[in-house]
């Protein structure tokens, strides 16, 4: 009955089933907190133990997708393929969703709101990355996308009663569905051309002579809007710093991190593998949108007084980047955006961390001015955002001054001379915005805000920390990691 | 064996001390360890240098594979040979004598430690840019030491200027960065890798085109971290930090980083004849250019800073014109000077309590006889005065130049009397006459209060503005009780003992190392020049020149400087004004990306450009940026219409390219 | 093309490509709903009209290839519409409670 | 006859989405949608989509419209209001609708030929294989994996309607 598939029956065996872990681990958990709410919810406001249970889901995640690893290969006929690829992404989506936690507690206490149903949506939505990047099926695909994206959706109004929170969750979910529909459409090309929706055969149906490629490329193209909107890629980039801006601070941190990282690997799985025989006709795409997303975001923070606002306009330019390194069409170019993820995520948790220290109650103080004299008042979380300030602006010995160095190599070697100038030359112009933070951190005199400022809770202590220490080793010995992804971008072709 | 890695290690570990526990430590300690850190490290130097023969046998030491993927293996190797070792000696040596200045002239400040973990944290990187054995590595120090002057630069925080200062230098550095990373990137497409040892041993091999653009996107970077034309624009700027600072790393050691790199890769230079005579041009270019705004100035740190741009200048012609050994050569012996200079004129400035406007110094000889006499030294050396470590230097680069062109030699000659001439200016000015910083008068300079009253009072407006931090900060508790009002103090011992040595070094520097002879292996000497014994004549009958016309305009005719003055009129104006060139990248680069971006990305185009439009008020430069400007109205419809046309370009573009579309 | 030919080809059946040509329609139709309407719930129906389109494709594509498999997917995007119905009107709701109108356009208080 | 409905629903389905975008009172709006779902799954069942065809009408047209519905009624919501305005989509917006319009409309009728003996032809019966039984086997062999993960969909669905939409409890 099923050619692929590991199992002959509809019984999926115990392999595939390992396959599935992380996904099964964490819906499980889900489940588990909403079983659990009536038990722990009551009377405490904002009860921690969800988090936990969280954390421990996730890097039980983790463990499962490392285990799922050793026994790679395809499962429930063949919609899931885990390889090298699949496993670099569900790990660090997972560890995104550890650093979300993490980010989380101080946050959900101050606004007294609702942890448990918090964090059974940031498990799920999770679990719908871990799916997406280790489909093997556009179905698949569609649906982990889904599962992400309405949980995100519903996040980032969390806090229901707050104006800038309902209205980002609005645009989010209208301009979100809006895309998807275009996405849908290029699939549905996709199947109509092709007459299959799985990405393997996909793959060896356009490799055969006489395939009507236009179409194909039509399809692609309808698949970048949709994609590129989930990347915040320019011009599908308008939502990403509104949506930011209004929800809660760590939710925009997750939205900025794992959502993209998921969307850019899919992104990297279908266009650098299955469309690589029409590459010609999708690179400029790309190009242009890597080129336009550098540009605007860069030049669009220069004047931005809001951090989280300009934090985004930042992510659209390091979307940028990373579409550099897809227009790049190369094994070099996916491993070079794998790792850039990794350093990305890393670096962006930990700024959106210090924002979600120092905004306070209500996020009232989001403004750059408010984070004058933190280096006199709280050294340490200066210095922690200074490391994340630095290897965004990608200052050598830092995860992000590697993550460009191979890109913007990757870009060369592909020989996309022009973008890779017009790259660094962004990169230049962005020194300028993220070094306001420094200026008004250690040159300006301690402002009502940092006057006021609790010291870093354990929470969030951990989640800078973290990703401090993350951002430095990705910089010095980035083997390791870089291995991974080099590992992983061979097992897309 | 010898571990190189000690080398900066050393002042990191400094720098990981004073910077985590500083605050609670003791301004001895403070010192004792930044100090220590750097004086060992020069001991390892020196026993370096003892053990491989002053770099005659080259060390290379590989520690770990930084990065391996794809063809790409970088490691973490240092490596020391003859220009290693100069670079080494220069950056150790005076790096530890100015360690000690700076625990006399800061004492008195706030965050004496950030201070000293700061200047650690840059030996470091100056450290690695030396000693690292690629390009990566290089350009690892090369960022950090950028990151470190931005540190440094804008140390004292709370005056807007230094912090203005700072941010300048970081961004004008970042695209001399951005000249460098391409470059980077290019030999390593070209050659496959990063190492000096593989990449310089290939280079004659490869296309002049490749060859020529290399080194000229080296020249970018070069420019922006050696202050050359059209990147100077920071280092005078970044006098606000302080002194110590200008002397270690924007005289010393951090902006002779381009020259450096341009001898390491004397061999892509050499291979490409364009970007060489780029890089002379530039170089003279900038020493005349800078010579003449110096000829201006007041503030005493500004004259010695546009004297370090324009010094700077001359080791690029001496790059430029294939002696690469003379332009070290200059490197070494301004090390000596310039660093003398600027920290004699830290004494000066301390002894005159924070005032750095010469029209308010004068006579100082009598009270601070040990700086005056450790400045002429250096005044002698800068000058070109036959024996000093300046002329051997500057002689040997326009020796060079003349064989390359003549009229190369004949600028730089005329450059030559100029910086003898301001560079003496100063000296007399600051040291000869009557003390003029006493009393309230505020203007000893009539001519030029008459003339120029607007600028002038503008000009003097600020150093009181700026004097009230500095005074504030560094004699709240001076020992001798002086205020700026009273009679100038010589500094302490701590401070002029460094100024002793490198007075002597000065003097004697440059028959001590004859830097062309070292180098000989690596750089072969020029040839023979027909009528040396005339050049080298001409060149220092300019520099006497300098000083005579000085002695004259400043201490015997007081009165012709005014006059001058008043007949160059407009031309003076504008030389003291440094050419408008800060206000002409203002205008140009700065203000409209800035306003640019707020104009067309701030302001939403549903209240702006359309409605202006409309009304007929819509000016050219906002409808240009009228589409951008509508990107972030808020509006959901407006950027549901953006995803649209988005997907529509992006259909039509894969329809034509694709074949769907005929 | 010839008329005489069309209609005897119509005589055997509707060509595929109307059915795909309709859905490009209704979706065009649907993306113009989306940034012409202004009320929030009108939109998100238009957001509907475009999901039902790209389903006849998908139902007129798994006809050409005579598969059941573009029936699963139009069964699983009606899935998702589903899912995605109930959390956009909640939205919807929250917006409505905090703001008391449904015009898109005054939902703008985020941007720059 | 193949043509004959294929016209007139594809008639309907088309009246009706314009309608949607036309008609001023979102009520209006939602009843014309809901035509142009019920002219789809006859369309569908053209296209020997049985099962769709239903689960169109059951699911899509009855279900998820009285959602909508219900919350317009819900939210009292009248005739929109014409405030506010969006520049850009008056300007750009028609043109980049009609070139949509025709980039799309243009593939798709080239996607298939039309005429000769290439030609692909819906004829009602011709493909049987949308049945009960056939999605059914689908979805519980091949497919069974997202059709268990659709149950986390559907528990996010209820668990953001949950978080947005209840009432304050203190």
């Amino acid at each position: 009955m099923l050619a692929n598939g590991i199992s002959s029956s509809f019984v999926p065996s115990n392999l595939e089933m390992l396959r599935f872990a992380p996904e099964l681990i964490l819906s499980v958990a889900g489940t588990l907190l909403m079983v659990l709410d009536p038990f722990f919810g009551e009377g405490k406001k904002s009860p921690k133990i969800f988090g936990h249970i969280s954390i421990v889901a996730f890097l039980l995640a983790i463990f499962g997708a490392v285990e799922a690893n050793t026994v790679a290969g395809p499962a429930f006929s063949n919609l899931l393929i885990v390889d090298g690829f699949a496993t670099y992404f569900r790990v660090l989506v997972l560890v995104i969703g550890v650093f979300a936690v993490l980010s989380s507690y101080l946050y959900l206490d101050r606004e007294a709101a609702d942890t448990c149903e918090y964090h059974a949506l940031l498990l799920f939505s999770v679990a719908g990355q871990c799916l997406m990047v280790s489909s093997n099926d556009l179905i698949m695909i569609f649906i982990g996308l889904e599962i992400s994206s309405i949980a995100s959706y519903v996040l980032a109004g969390y806090l229901r009663n707050d104006r800038r929170n309902n209205e980002s969750a609005l645009k989010y979910f209208l301009l979100g569905s809006f895309a998807t529909g275009f996405l849908l459409y290029g699939v549905s090309i996709v199947y109509g051309v092709t007459g299959t929706t799985k990405l393997d055969e996909i793959r060896t149906f356009l490799a055969a002579p006489g395939v009507p490629t236009g179409y194909v490329a039509l399809a692609a193209a309808l698949m970048i809007v949709g994609l590129g909107f989930k990347v915040s890629g320019a011009p599908f980039q308008v939502w990403a710093p509104d949506v930011y801006q209004g929800a809660p601070a760590p939710v925009s941190a997750f939205m900025a991190t794992a959502p993209k990282a998921a969307a850019f690997a899919i992104f990297l799985r279908i266009f650098v593998t299955d469309f690589d025989k029409i590459g010609s006709s999708w690179e400029p795409l790309i190009w242009i949108s890597a080129l336009l997303s550098m540009t605007i975001g860069n030049f669009a923070a220069l004047t931005q007084t809001n951090i989280k606002r300009m934090l985004a306009y930042s992510s659209i330019a390091h979307a940028g980047y990373l579409l550099v390194a897809l227009a790049a069409r190369s094994e070099i170019g996916t491993a070079a955006a794998m790792f850039y993820l990794a350093a990305y995520a890393l670096m962006n948790i930990g700024a959106f961390a210090v924002v979600i220290h120092i905004c306070g109650k209500g996020e009232k103080n989001v403004l750059i001015s408010d984070l004058a004299g933190l280096g006199q008042k709280q050294p340490l979380t200066a210095g922690l955002l200074t490391v994340f300030v630095l290897s965004l602006i990608g200052v050598p010995l830092t995860g992000g001054f590697f993550g460009k160095f191979y890109i913007f190599r990757s870009a060369l070697e592909s020989h996309l001379v022009w973008l890779a100038i017009l790259g660094l030359l962004n990169s230049a112009v962005a020194a300028y915005y993220y070094l306001r933070l420094l200026v008004v951190m250690y040159m300006h005199e301690p402002g009502e805000a940092t006057e006021s400022l609790e010291p870093l809770s354990p929470g969030l202590g951990l989640a800078l920390a973290l990703p401090a220490v993350g951002t430095f080793v990705l910089g010095v010995a980035p083997g390791a990691v870089l291995a991974l992804a080099t590992a992983g971008a061979a097992l897309t072709k | 064996m010898q571990n190189l890695w000690l080398i900066p290690a050393l002042p990191f570990i400094g720098f990981l001390i004073n910077g985590i526990l500083g605050r609670k430590l003791s301004k001895a300690v403070v010192s004792a360890i930044a100090v220590l850190s750097v004086v060992l490290s020069f001991g390892l130097v020196v026993s370096v240098g003892l053990s491989s023969g002053w770099g005659e046998h080259p060390i290379h030491q590989h520690y770990f594979t930084w990065i391996r993927s794809g063809g790409v293996d970088i490691g973490w190797d240092f490596m020391v040979d003859k220009l290693t070792m100069i670079m080494l000696m220069v950056v150790t040596g005076i790096g530890s004598l100015i360690h000690i200045y700076a625990t006399g002239y800061m004492a008195h400040e706030e965050g004496y430690y950030r201070f000293f973990a700061y200047l650690n944290l840059f030996m470091f990187f100056m450290l690695n840019l030396v000693l690292g054995a690629n390009y990566l590595l290089l350009f690892v120090g090369w960022e950090g030491v950028g990151l470190c002057s931005y540190l440094l630069i804008g140390f004292y925080f709370v005056k807007k200027s230094a912090t203005t200062a700072g941010n300048k230098a970081f961004i004008v550095n970042r695209i001399g960065d951005f000249g460098f990373s391409l470059a980077m990137f290019l030999i390593f497409i070209t050659f496959g890798s990063l190492d000096f040892g593989k990449v310089l041993s290939a280079a004659p091999g490869k296309p002049v085109e490749v060859l020529t653009a290399i080194a000229l996107l080296m020249l970018l970077g070069a420019t922006g971290k050696s202050a050359q034309i059209p990147l100077y624009v920071w280092l005078p700027d970044a006098m606000e930090g302080p002194t110590p600072v200008s002397a270690l790393i924007h005289a010393a050691t951090m902006v002779t980083a381009g020259v450096y790199m341009c001898s390491r890769s004397a061999a892509i230079f050499l291979k490409a004849p364009i970007a060489m005579e780029t890089v002379a041009i530039v170089g003279l270019a900038t020493a005349v250019f800078a010579a003449t705004i110096g000829l201006t100035q007041y503030d005493i740190k500004k004259v010695f800073a546009y004297s370090t741009v324009s010094q700077l200048g001359y080791m690029f012609l001496g790059v430029g014109v294939g002696a690469f050994s003379a332009g070290i050569w200059h490197l070494m012996t301004h090390a000596f000077f310039k660093a003398l200079l600027f920290m004699g004129a830290g004494s000066v400035i301390h002894a005159c309590g924070g005032e750095q406007d010469m029209r308010k110094m004068g006579g100082l000889k009598k009270y601070t006889p040990w700086t005056c006499g450790v400045l002429a030294c250096a005044s002698l050396a800068i000058a070109g005065v036959p024996g000093t470590s300046g002329f051997f230097s500057k002689d040997a680069i326009l020796t060079a130049a003349y064989g390359h062109a003549p009229w190369m030699f004949w600028v730089g000659v005329v450059t030559a009397g100029m910086t003898a001439f301001y560079v003496w200016r100063a000296f007399w000015m600051t040291f000869w006459g009557e003390y003029r910083g006493g009393d309230a008068g505020h203007s000893h300079d009539h001519g030029h209060a008459h003339t120029h009253g607007h600028d002038d009072h503008a000009h003097a407006h600020n150093h009181s503005h700026d004097h009230d931090h500095d005074h504030g900060h560094s004699h709240s508790h001076d020992d001798h009780g002086h205020d700026h009002h009273g009679t100038p103090h010589e500094s302490p011992w701590s401070m002029l003992a460094p100024l002793v040595v490198l007075a002597f070094l000065s003097l004697a520097g440059g028959f001590l190392f004859n830097v062309p002879k070292f180098l000989e292996s690596m750089f072969p000497l020029h040839e023979e020049v027909p009528n040396e014994e005339m050049l080298m004549g001409v060149s220092i009958f300019a520099g006497l020149i300098g000083i005579a016309l000085s002695y004259f305009m400043y201490v015997a005719n007081k009165e012709l400087p005014g006059k001058i003055r008043k007949a160059l009129g407009g031309i003076y104006t504008l030389v003291y004004n440094k050419y408008f060139v800060d206000e002409f990248y203002d205008a140009t680069v700065v203000r409209p990306i800035i306003e640019g971006s707020t104009e067309v990305l701030w302001h939403g185009l549903d209240q702006g450009v359309i409605d202006g439009a409309v009304n007929g008020a819509g000016t050219g430069s906002r409808s240009i940026g009228g589409v951008l400007k509508h990107l972030q109205s808020g509006n959901i419809r407006s950027y549901a219409t953006w995803v649209v046309v988005g997907a529509v370009i992006l259909l039509i573009t894969v329809g034509m390219n694709g074949g769907l579309i005929r | 093309m010839d008329p005489q030919v069309l209609m005897q080809t119509l005589g055997k059946g509707v060509p595929t490509s109307w059915y795909l040509a309709l859905s490009a329609v209704l979706f065009t139709i649907g993306v113009a709903g989306f940034i012409l309407r202004r009320n929030i719930i009108t939109v998100f129906m238009c957001i509907e009209l475009m999901l039902n389109a790209v389903n006849l494709s998908f139902i007129a594509f798994a006809h050409e290839h005579r598969q059941v498999s573009g029936h699963l997917f139009t069964f699983f995007v009606m899935v998702v519409a589903a899912a995605e119905a109930a959390v956009g009107l909640a939205i919807i709701l929250t917006v409505f409670k905090n703001r008391s109108t449904l015009n898109i356009d005054e939902i703008d208080s985020l941007k720059n | 006859m193949d043509l004959f409905f294929f016209l007139l629903f594809a008639f309907i389905a088309v009246a009706c989405a314009v309608s949607v975008v036309l008609q001023k009172h979102p009520i209006s709006c939602a009843l014309s949608l809901v035509g142009t779902m019920a002219s789809l799954a006859v369309l569908y069942l053209l296209l020997g989509a049985e099962f769709i065809a239903m689960v169109q009408v059951i699911v899509y047209a009855g279900a998820i419209m009285v959602l909508f519905v219900f919350v317009i009624m819900l939210l009292n919501a009248g005739e929109e209001s014409s405030k506010g305005r969006s520049w850009i989509a008056k300007i750009a917006g028609l043109p980049a609708l009609a070139a949509l319009l025709g980039i799309l409309g243009y593939a798709m009728l080239t996607f298939y030929p039309m005429v000769g003996p290439k030609a692909s032809l819906v004829h009602f019966g011709d493909f049987t294989g949308g049945g009960a039984k056939e999605i059914g086997t689908a979805l519980f062999t091949e497919y069974l994996l997202p059709f268990e993960v659709t149950s986390i969909l559907i528990l996010i669905a209820i668990l953001g309607a949950i978080v947005l939409a209840r009432k304050e409890i203190d």
